[in-house]
């Protein structure tokens, strides 16, 4: 079972990885992607918006796609709403295996899906008062379609 | 059937849920989406390009054909960019 | 410039993780890989020797590739050496990007790489007293060659 | 020239660096190698299987005809393992 996270705080890497290998002797690799906030064009924060019951549900699909496509002792996903600053982490994503490919596969799988396929929106507001939501990504949608076969 | 709105069509619409109890004719997502449109110049705004559009019913994304009945949670929402 | 260590010691992921965003706003996703020590067939310890001097160097010019092929902000590789136990990680591999597709894909290749082109040799002690040096995995071989052609 | 060992052909040979002269007929890592071989039973061990072997000059991988002269650190190991 995955642990999945919807939260405003800042959360802790090193003992959301510690929490994957603690106490056992069958993870070989642990695999994370951690999603920042950058400050591009006067960006003065992200305002991270999302649908509470169903943003856990998503999440909770999609990690359980990842551990049905590859063998994982373990999943994680942590994904921050609210107000963010430049700098400031927005998504941590973890996945543990024996094995690193697996590891490094569904660590890549679990951000694509999640940018299509979870309900967050994002506002940008610059330090010039301007606003505006952020438009989905045609990039996105390509890197989440690499994943709609089954690996090898 | 409980509506909710999010990101720039919450924006438009001016609130984030309502209460709305549709004619019997109206029985899917699309339907459903028209019919709201006719509710307010802001619902209009929110929901004149469809195409920039998503949905989700009972918490689940939702094509346009899906079935809508009362009692469900359907949502409209602009393509997701979490992550 | 890649950040290359080689320790006994054991590392702060969350540290060196930070350390690749503090103080900049370009960075937009972090990739790592932690190797961790499994505890297989009564594994007791593995020792771990390598090539002082040649193991940095070889470090640092497998870096400086994943450097040369994507848009890194920032890499770290640190390996552990000595006896490493069960559960306890031996290799950390940390890429940051403004984009997560190089973080994520450099990433891979630097723990593919390092397998096959960095002067590490591992022991595996067991609890009846066996030893035995472990042998080069075939399977490692061919995931350094995928990175074998320049990445599109 | 400066030799090392390392891992397994360590520990058959019996130490983990040794000076050598070889005659200046030895030109490159194969034949050093294979002069290397008939030292001792454990160097002869080590080198028993050169297709479990490789080899480095400065401190950087090379291969069986790589030159080799005086002055140059070579090393020689079996087929990596760290990650």
């Amino acid at each position: 079972m995955a642990r999945i996270q919807v939260q405003e705080a800042l959360f802790d890497m090193a003992a959301e990885s510690a929490a994957l290998t603690a106490g056992r002797v069958d993870v070989g690799g642990v695999a994370s992607f951690l999603g920042v906030c950058r400050g591009d064009d006067g960006l003065a924060a992200m305002v991270l918006e999302h649908y509470p019951g169903m943003t856990e549900r998503a999440l909770g699909r999609i990690a359980a796609e990842a551990e049905a496509r590859w063998p994982l002792t373990g999943c994680t996903v942590i994904h921050r709403v609210g107000r963010i600053l430049p700098g400031e982490p927005i998504v941590l994503v973890l996945t543990a295996s024996a094995h690193r490919a697996a590891a490094l596969e569904s660590c890549a799988f679990l951000i694509d899906w999640l940018k299509t396929k979870a309900p967050f929106w994002k506002r940008e507001e610059f330090a010039d008062g301007d606003a505006r939501w952020v438009a989905a990504k045609h990039e996105d949608d390509a890197a989440a379609l690499r994943w709609s076969a089954k690996p090898e | 059937m409980r509506i909710l709105y999010f990101a720039w069509l919450r924006q438009k619409i001016g609130v984030a849920e309502e209460e709305v109890a549709p004619p019997p004719e109206i029985r899917d997502v699309a339907g459903l989406r028209e019919w709201l449109a006719t509710r307010s110049a802001g619902h209009a705004a929110a929901f004149a390009d469809a195409k920039q559009i998503r949905a989700a019913v009972n918490q689940d994304f939702a094509t346009p054909d899906h079935p809508v009945a009362a009692g469900d949670e359907i949502a409209f929402f602009p393509p997701v960019t979490g992550g």
